[in-house]
């Protein structure tokens, strides 16, 4: 009966996001709304800006550098949180963090 | 520790050290008050032109428009407290002497004030402080009642200092009681609702301390009742200062009762909420259910303190707003039929009856007690009720409401007088033997022959025999009364008549507690009942003193504390002046009235006594605490078989708790239980569904949104 | 495990994979690829040395002192480049107007310091790929066993 | 150089991060005192960032040089000023406890990481306040849920492992839906900074409101989950009552306030009013918060473990702010920013002073705290301003935060909400008042010294001390902060 | 007709929708900590999915500049964006699996149900 209940409610979930999504604009080309001067700034000037052919690495490491900041600093907690779980007390090396 | 006087070769030294100079303040008090009562009974002759006094008069007036003198009043006691707190238990009469001393500034304080109070009032504005910014303000009525507060205070710590001599963690109790004093000044002092909810809520706490001083079950039971109590009074307040200051803008005490006005029904919400609030510190009658337990588990100077002051600044609260707010500004009504006093006609009639019911359970519960604290405990809720009726008569009566005025403030000054007076006579017979029970006792006006003078005048003050203060202010508030119904509403002739069946019932309950305490035949010595002069006595006889004195002068009082108050009220000059200028007391139908009363209150104590009426078995659904608890745990009980229907996982003990009708199990409790069964139900499995909750509530808040989106 | 096809062939696959991650990475800004698919592919060839040969040869080669000091110099030396911007033309994270050479576009030597950060993203992604990797493992050996260390 | 300021503090953090563990391996006194050192420098300058932002107006910082349309911004706007002195502020305090803690549970080898892990949050908090990119601030949430996550699970318990794995899981589906909103709101604009991308929603919403509402309802889950609003709070009480004492009041008095003031920029910076008032979230907010309030303060009065019992209260707390921010008036939201420094305030008073009782007797039920204020006077009287405060007794900064939420319901025609404030004022009262009691009255020794404080390490006194201070100079005097936070509040445009 | 157009249009949103469900779906029922930490990756990756389609162009090339001036190229910023979120998610669900770990050493079962059974146990017996 649970189960049942459970499945009718996630059914419920996705008629609705469904419904919301043939809403949603769809056209997977320049006129799409997401489309906008942004990227076409991007892929005007990327080179002139960055010297990167690669729009993406241009936009990852110059653009959104920060982000990616952000990013390794994250790899970089997940190691010590992980450490800070795992790492048993009595092992000699690398205790120092 | 206890602090007792260390025993010099077996017996007690006659004159402690400590009791000389309280005497002596005491003397110096009463020299005080006398050449006050002289100057303005104008004997020296000074008049008007009292400038010829010279170089004091003018320092007088510089100190008495000091406008940082209420800080200094309400900083005076913290000072003395902070200093008993370095004395504390080393020393126990340096702690005392700096209580008692401090209690004594603050009264010469408050005689310099004077002049100020009764001309222009003390204005003082601290910005800023909360937000909103303090504000104190001095008129004649706060000045009337913080001078008898302040005179009773310093008997009452004279008296406490000897008494408390057998208690433990004296210095903590004179520390809070210092506290509460400087509390209760705050809130008289106050100018505007801010600082006397402020002030309110430091009361509530620091007299909360006093209550659980024993440190028993009991009291714990006790002050829990009253601090809970006391703080829902403070929420109360709260919402309604939030009303007052969203829909005026100003807090101060002024008229505002035209913008009040406009409020619709509102006005009476907010009215009612305040009436409420201090009603419950006031022990009005459906929310006193706290006062006839605490009052008797705390020491006796405590009670005396709590019965005779603070319970007092519950009803000067009423006082306050209901003239303040909902009155319209002085200078511009000239005429009771102005349609503007509607409001306050409607608030009065129902304090009215407020105050009526109060009375007459007050004083049924009384007459069954046996508890001598306990009877005077109740006996301050009926008292209280008297008060209330004059405050709905002054509030009713709009424009001629003068006569309710002066009756509640004289019965506010008169009910501390002699009630304060019969605890702390209670208090000296416990003191002596230990004892409680009237029924027990016996006999001792031999033995202490003082304490039963004092007693028989606060039990003439109480039962408004003439020649005493309680026949004045009784005799002003049956005039009220009579106006009541005569101007208003006609059904308020029954009010009257309660009114008198509730006087002789105390009558007759007053009679009973000195028969049995100091008259009845008793097998009983009281062999270690030592005979030695202290300054409980002095306390006593200072008070018993006043008592007579305003019975024998009543209109002194009158001429220049009350008619100046009502002066500064909106009331008809005319009025007050016809009616309470030229108010004749022992006039006959006064008197008669008054012998109706004390006939009938012997009446009931003869048939009492024969038909054993004082101890009637009285059914529980009329204990009001168990009619104040009943929806409650109906509510408890139900929710509890509606979740689990027969099988209720509370196991037995807890349902016990949860459906007894034991009332000492307060609804905090039975409410505890229950959430503590929900809990220990529900949690866990709230806690497993986590992601569940999140799928569900992400559903429903979006489901929400498309249909806010369609309409 | 024991198999000497196994550990040769992984002999002599590691430096290719490692070359190839190494490419990539220093390409990131020419073609598809960068720090974070280089990193993770040099991470790889070491994660199979440790499955090859063992937690503990590996951790000679590749200790934690020396992850922990690539991880805390990666962020250190992105965060040096971004100063750099901040000190030069005063704001931070600058490319060009901080004076890194443009270069010609499309050659290998371009692009100012995103051939730098994709340098460091990608010691940082590798080094934190096998701490992880062997954290997980001395973690479940403690789990499975506890006692053997 | 100001306009730098806020890049530099939070690179003085990330680089105390780095550089402790290369200190950690001398005396462990260095560390302390070198972050304490950083710390201060970084109070200092937020106190710099605000006088010079309350008279020149919002700080603007684009990284690289690159137009705020194409890059990463900073907006620096007064209240993420005020936050971001508060958090660092109220950090510096509970950082002062920390030292003195030898922190229950947590071994001597893991202090270097507790406290990289502490300045990692404060780098990312004060990221996460200062930044004016949606997608940015995903990505400091992410590392601001990794390090909470771990400095609960950091004290090696059997419980902390369980509750922070619940925490990290609810963080992770609350960050997934809040990227997911963020996606759905790139489609339809095509912009992830905050300024541009309100922009053009005002001008495209009614084409697209089902993207709108979808995005609106996951991006509030998702930070409601974080924020430990009402029906999302489930991670919360675990994870308090588990956690380490200074970890909890990092968490109760820091963490959960800076996702409340994400939720603010999220709700009044992006989607601005005319959005919220079609879809009532005002509505949708004030139900929230009213059952939190109600519940939160229900669960509370059960429970006998007191750090539970203080996460339950800090659950119903959160519905206050809530409440204020749902009243969409610039008054509501001055009385939210108002609660959240006084309960950051009050709550973290209240968790260090119970750190203290646990570390010194070792008990963590409620009923056992009888007689205890003999034995630590100093303690359990800060515990109990701060309990009044969160009763709201005047004199409390609690009082102020009631009195200002109270105007602002009855100033958005809602009066009835003031019944509401009542009565979770009541329910807090059945739930402190008996600890208090109990502590002072109940089952005192026979003979104790009045004036003798308690035998503990000095930094940790020291900073419940400054709490109280702080608490009761906030309650007497409250617009020492509340005039800036009304100036802070109107700056969002509302009524 | 145009029902199913739109659906063909929207397909691989409504794949990424489903694969969010499913995610969730795991979450919500599965009791074992591992199958919870597997449902929240492919929500993670669900919504990957999604960012992938809102930037996809129609015969669209890699954001990698071309000789010809006049080619489509897809949107650069999700990819961006994508990348970043993978790593986040990537660290989470590590730490998620070394907490698990440490359970499964303290409490000996990895399954929740019998974990809050253990928990509440312990509460009941202190």
């Amino acid at each position: 009966m649970k189960k049942h209940l459970l499945s009718l409610l996630f059914l419920i979930f996705f008629g609705i996001l469904v419904y919301s999504i043939m809403e949603m604009p769809t056209m997977q080309n320049q006129e799409a709304p997401s489309y906008n001067e942004v990227t076409e700034y991007y892929i005007k000037n990327a080179v002139n800006d960055t010297g990167s052919v690669n729009f993406i690495s241009a936009i990852l490491a110059d653009y959104r550098g920060f982000d990616t900041l952000g990013e390794t600093i994250v790899l970089f907690t997940s190691v010590i949180a992980v450490a800070s779980v795992l790492r048993t007390v009595k092992k000699k090396e690398g205790e120092d963090y | 520790m206890t602090c007792d006087i260390p025993e010099i070769d077996g017996k007690k030294k006659f004159f402690s050290y400590l009791t000389v100079q309280s005497t002596i303040l005491i003397i110096i008090m009463l020299l005080m008050v006398l050449a006050f009562v002289l100057i303005k009974e104008n004997v020296f002759g000074l008049g008007e032109n009292a400038e010829n006094l010279g170089v004091i008069y003018k320092a007088f007036m510089a100190v008495s428009r000091y406008e940082f003198l209420p800080l200094i009043l309400i900083g005076i006691p913290i000072l003395g407290s902070m200093i008993q707190l370095l004395y504390g238990e080393r020393s126990c009469f340096r702690r005392d002497r700096s209580v008692i001393f401090m209690t004594f500034l603050t009264i010469v304080l408050i005689f310099m004030m004077y002049p100020a109070a009764s001309t222009t009032g003390l204005k003082l504005k601290i910005p800023e402080v909360l937000g909103l910014g303090l504000s104190f303000h001095i008129d004649m009525l706060g000045y009337t009642v913080l001078l008898f507060s302040s005179i009773i205070w310093f008997l009452v710590m004279v008296y406490a200092h000897e008494y408390m001599k057998k208690e433990r963690h004296c210095t903590r109790f004179f520390f809070f009681i210092a506290l509460t004093y400087s509390a209760v000044l705050g809130t008289i002092m106050s100018g505007d609702l801010l600082t006397m909810f402020l002030f309110f809520e430091i009361m509530t706490f620091t007299s909360y301390m006093l209550v659980v001083h024993g440190q028993k079950e009991d009291s714990y039971r006790a002050g829990q009742n009253y601090i809970v109590m006391g703080l829902i009074g403070g929420f109360l307040i709260l919402a309604a200062l939030l009303l007052i200051y969203f829909n005026i803008g100003d807090l101060s005490f002024v008229s505002a009762i035209t913008r009040l006005g406009a409020l619709g029904n509102l006005r009476y919400w907010i009215i009612g909420l305040l009436v409420l609030g201090f009603g419950i510190k006031a022990g009005m009658a459906p929310v006193h259910v706290w006062l006839p337990r605490a009052h008797p588990v705390a020491p006796t100077p405590a009670s005396a303190l709590l019965s005779g002051v603070m319970i007092k600044v519950g009803a000067f609260g009423i006082l306050r707003v209901a003239t303040s707010y909902y009155f319209p500004p002085k200078n511009q009504v000239t005429d009771y039929l102005d349609p503007i006093w509607k409001t306050s006609e409607n608030i009065g009639a129902a304090i009215i009856w407020f105050g009526i019911i109060t009375m007459a359970i007050g004083v049924f519960y009384a007459l069954q007690q046996s508890n001598m604290k306990k009877m005077l405990a109740y006996h301050s809720v009926s008292q209280m009720g008297y008060i209330i009726v004059g405050i709905g008569i002054a509030v009713y009566l709009g424009y001629r409401g003068a006569m309710g005025y002066t009756g509640a403030i004289y019965h506010i000054i008169n009910h501390g007088l002699f009630k304060s007076l019969l605890f702390m006579v209670v208090g000296v017979v416990y003191y002596h033997t230990h004892e409680y029970d009237m029924y027990k006792l016996g006999g001792l006006w031999k033995k202490l022959p003082l304490t039963a003078t004092v007693c028989l005048i606060a039990c003439f003050g109480i039962s408004g025999i003439p020649l005493f203060n309680g026949f004045i202010s009784k005799s002003i508030l049956h005039h009220g009364l009579i106006e009541a119904f005569e101007y208003g509403d006609p059904s308020f002739k029954f009010a009257e008549i309660m009114f008198m069946i509730v006087s002789a019932g105390t009558v007759c309950s007053f009679i009973k507690l000195f028969y049995y305490v100091f008259i009845q035949k008793t097998d009983n010595t009281y062999p270690d009942l030592k005979r030695s002069y202290t300054s409980l006595d002095s306390a006593l006889a200072t008070i018993g003193l006043f008592i007579v004195l305003i019975g024998l002068f009543p209109r002194f009082l009158l001429e220049h504390f009350i008619i100046p108050a009502m002066n500064q009220t909106t009331y008809d000059p005319e009025f007050i002046d016809h009616y309470i200028g030229h108010m004749k007391f022992f006039t006959g139908e006064d008197l008669l009235s008054m012998l109706y009363v004390l006939i009938g209150g012997a009446l009931i104590f003869v048939l009492g006594t024969k038909f054993n009426w004082f101890h009637l078995k009285i059914p529980k659904w009329l204990s009001l605490e168990y009619l104040f608890f009943l929806p409650g745990y109906l509510l408890m009980r139900n929710t509890c078989k509606i979740l689990y229907g027969d099988r209720c996982p509370i196991d037995d003990i807890e349902m016990n708790t949860v459906t007894s009708r034991d009332e000492n199990i307060g609804f905090i409790e039975r409410f505890v239980v229950t959430l503590n069964v929900l809990n220990r139900r529900y949690e866990r499995s709230i806690i497993q569904a986590d992601a569940l909750i999140y799928t569900v509530s992400m559903l429903i808040i979006l489901v929400f949104m498309f249909i806010f989106n369609v309409f | 495990m024991d198999d000497r096809i196994v550990k040769s062939i992984t002999r002599l696959v590691i430096p290719f994979i490692q070359l190839y991650g190494i490419f990539i990475i220093l390409h990131g800004h020419i073609t598809p690829g960068g720090g974070f698919s280089g990193g993770t592919l040099i991470g790889t060839s070491l994660i199979l040395y440790t499955l090859v040969f063992g937690l503990l040869p590996s951790k000679k080669k590749f200790s934690h002192r020396m992850s922990q000091i690539a991880e805390s110099g990666g962020i250190v030396i992105y965060v040096g480049i971004g100063l750099i911007g901040l000190f030069l033309s005063g704001q931070f994270l600058t490319n060009l107007d901080a004076g890194f050479p443009i270069g010609e576009p499309g050659e290998l030597f371009s692009a100012g310091m995103i051939p730098l950060l994709m340098i460091t993203i990608g010691i940082k992604v590798a080094s934190t790929m096998v701490s992880l990797f062997h954290l997980l493992i001395e973690g479940d050996l403690d789990a499975d066993h506890p006692g053997i260390r | 150089m100001i306009n730098q300021l806020p890049i530099i503090n939070m690179l003085i953090f990330l680089a105390t991060a780095l550089i402790i563990p290369l200190l950690s391996k001398r005396t462990f006194k260095i560390t302390l005192i070198f972050g304490f050192i950083m710390l201060l420098c970084v109070v200092t300058s937020s106190f710099f960032l605000i006088f010079h932002i309350a008279e020149h107006g919002a700080i603007l910082y684009q990284f690289g040089g690159h137009d705020s349309k194409i890059g990463i911004e900073f907006k620096v706007d007064l209240m993420a000023a005020i936050i971001g002195l508060f958090v660092v502020g109220l950090t510096t305090i509970i950082y002062i406890y920390s030292c003195g803690d030898e922190t229950e549970g947590v071994e001597q080898k893991e202090y270097g990481r507790y406290y990289i892990l502490l300045f990692i949050i404060l780098f990312a908090i004060l990221g996460i306040i200062y930044t004016n990119d949606l997608f940015n601030a995903y990505v400091f949430m992410e590392i601001i849920s990794i390090t909470t996550c771990s400095i609960i699970s950091i004290k090696r318990k059997k419980e902390t492992y369980a509750a922070s794995f619940r925490y990290v899981m609810l963080n992770e589906i609350g960050s997934l839906s809040y990227l997911f909103g963020v996606a759905l709101i790139y489609m339809v604009t095509g912009y992830t900074n905050i300024d541009w991308v309100s922009q053009s929603i005002q001008s495209i919403w009614q084409l697209y409101s089902i993207n709108i509402i979808i995005a609106l309802g996951f991006m509030i889950v998702g930070i409601g989950i974080k924020a430990a609003i009402f029906p999302f709070h489930i991670w919360l009480p675990d994870a308090h009552a588990s956690a380490p004492s200074s970890s909890s009041a990092i968490l109760s008095s820091i963490i959960v306030k800076v996702y409340i003031v994400v939720l603010i920029k999220l709700l009044f910076k992006v989607f601005k009013l005319d959005i919220l008032n079609h879809f009532h979230v005002s509505t949708i907010l004030v139900i929230v918060a009213a059952t939190g309030m109600i519940m939160g303060s229900i669960f509370a009065i059960a429970q006998k473990d007191i750090k539970r019992m203080l996460g339950y209260s800090s659950i119903s707390q959160i519905g206050y702010i809530v409440m204020g921010i749902a009243m969409f008036s610039s008054l509501g939201l001055a009385s939210a920013m108002f609660h959240i420094i006084s309960h950051g305030l009050m709550k973290a008073a209240l968790f260090l002073s119970v750190g203290i009782v646990i570390y010194k007797k070792k008990i963590k039920k409620k009923n056992d705290f009888e007689g205890l204020a003999y034995e630590m006077p100093i303690t359990m009287s800060v515990f109990t301003i701060a309990a009044l405060g969160m009763i709201g007794i005047p004199l409390t900064s609690g009082f102020i935060s009631k009195l200002t939420l109270g105007m602002a319901s009855l100033d958005h025609r809602q009066g009835y909400l003031i019944i509401i404030v009542v009565l979770s004022g009541l329910l807090n009262v059945i739930y402190y008042l008996p600890i208090i009691i109990s502590s002072f009255l109940k089952s005192e020794p026979n003979t104790y010294h009045p004036f003798k404080i308690e035998k503990v390490p000095w930094p940790m006194l020291t900073s419940v001390i400054l709490l109280g201070i702080g608490i009761l100079t906030f309650g007497i005097f409250p617009n020492l902060i509340m005039n800036m936070i009304t100036q802070a509040a109107e700056l969002f445009g509302l009524i | 007709m145009q029902i199913i157009q739109a659906f063909v249009d929207h397909i691989n949103f409504i794949g990424a929708v489903a694969l969010f469900l499913i995610g969730l779906h795991t979450v919500v029922t599965k009791k074992n900590l591992i199958k919870r930490i597997m449902g929240l990756n492919i929500m993670g990756t669900s919504i990957f999915l999604f960012l992938v389609a809102i930037g996809n162009v129609t015969g669209g090339v890699p954001p990698i500049l071309q000789q010809d001036p006049n080619v489509n190229y897809i949107n650069p910023i999700p990819s961006v964006l994508i990348l970043t979120g993978i790593v986040v998610v990537v660290s989470m669900t590590v730490y998620s699996l070394s907490l698990t770990i440490k359970i499964y050493e303290m409490y000996g079962t990895i399954n929740q149900d019998e974990l809050t059974y253990l928990i509440r146990e312990e509460e009941i017996h202190d």
